[in-house]
């Protein structure tokens, strides 16, 4: 899975491999491993891509899925 | 029609003669060259975080439909990512089309798009840090000029 | 501020490039190129009359009321005069500021005056003879939007 | 004095010497050497300057004033 933005910084890292089954079960791992990066992607401000496609609620994740969590984006 | 990401610094002047160059049914190119100002001194460099293959893919949907609402000819979208520094080009659009109003309006559409909604992370390093930035109030009125026109 | 008005070919992209060069606050450069379309061959060569010390001047004197009204921090004007080849650039504008609506504007308000109201004579050389041309409809109604605009 | 545009295709000539002590005298003088480029010049969409500065009505001229006849100009 992968950071951008500020939150790549409030985590420390950019890039991680996590197993999960599901963008719930990635959340509860993130939040419990560090409360505020767990914090921070829970704001509503903060976009999930799965497979680069944006997605909302919950969803089941594969082996080989790719989940970004997005900030809210600048422009260029 | 591209859409190019890419880190190495770019020459605006040399990708609009390249893009001019052999055009016998154009009547008209716009051009727009977004620069990085150094703001007296205040930003330092400039960053901008990309994610390959969501971002590019974006641009190039939005490019797609600007192309077909503004019945371009042609257009070229060249934007750089990573650290950017004073005085170096961030962004440069350009496109043709047969009369100028289709080419100024579809080259300042896209630039409000890229501007405000493009899915970029921007970071301002100064001498009294580094900061993420938001879209701007006017970045968003800008780009919503664009949302009432489309509206029946 | 630059005018100028040549007989001879240019590369647009040699201006812009030179343009944009060594700009520390400049934020926005917009340019219009404007080229000369075959048209299916049904224009052979575009010829442009100007009267030297009055067709630049008139333009001059515009360039600085754009520039003033749109709080630019530069422009570039270059027109060419004589016969133009098909694919050829006739005109070449580019605008610098701080930020990107005026550089648009700006750029867009001197073609739409530059197209309707600067003093050339354009005469068409085409299969069947040549002819003189006079603003297009659409070129009046152009130049009149910044009429509308300027009204208190 | 000078022509421009499709008034120098009417005349022939695009640039001549010609002595006259006022506009409305020269004037006189082009009709009655070209009647066609007379009523050419007479058009109301015809502006006239004097010394590369547009102007209206008669005016005296002198040895040195530059005349030339605009037709409506078509932009660049």
């Amino acid at each position: 899975m992968l950071l951008f933005g500020r939150l790549a910084d409030v985590a420390g890292w950019r890039e991680k491999i996590i197993e999960a089954a599901s963008l719930s079960a990635l959340r509860t791992r993130l939040a419990e491993a560090d409360a505020g990066l767990g914090e921070a992607l829970s704001g509503p401000s903060v976009q999930v891509a799965v497979d680069k496609t944006l997605t909302r609620g919950d969803l089941p994740l594969t082996a080989t899925s790719e989940v970004a969590f997005l900030p809210p984006m600048s422009g260029g | 029609m591209a859409v190019i990401l890419q880190s190495e610094p770019f020459d605006p002047g040399q990708l609009l003669g390249s893009f001019c160059a052999g055009r016998r049914e154009t009547g008209a190119v716009a051009s727009f060259t977004g620069l990085a100002r150094a703001e007296d001194g205040a930003t330092m460099t400039l960053e901008l975080e990309a994610y390959p293959g969501f971002t590019d893919a974006a641009i190039e949907d939005m490019a797609a439909a600007a192309a077909a609402r503004f019945d371009l000819q042609d257009l070229l979208i060249v934007h750089r990512t990573g650290p950017i520094a004073p005085g170096e080009a961030i962004v440069f659009v350009a496109t043709a089309a047969s009369h100028r109003r289709a080419a100024f309006e579809a080259c300042d559409h896209l630039m409000d798009w890229l501007k405000s909604r493009a899915p970029f992370w921007k970071k301002e390093h100064g001498p009294d840090g580094a900061r993420w930035i938001e879209p701007t109030d006017r970045d968003r009125t800008d780009a919503g000029r664009w949302d009432e026109e489309s509206k029946p």
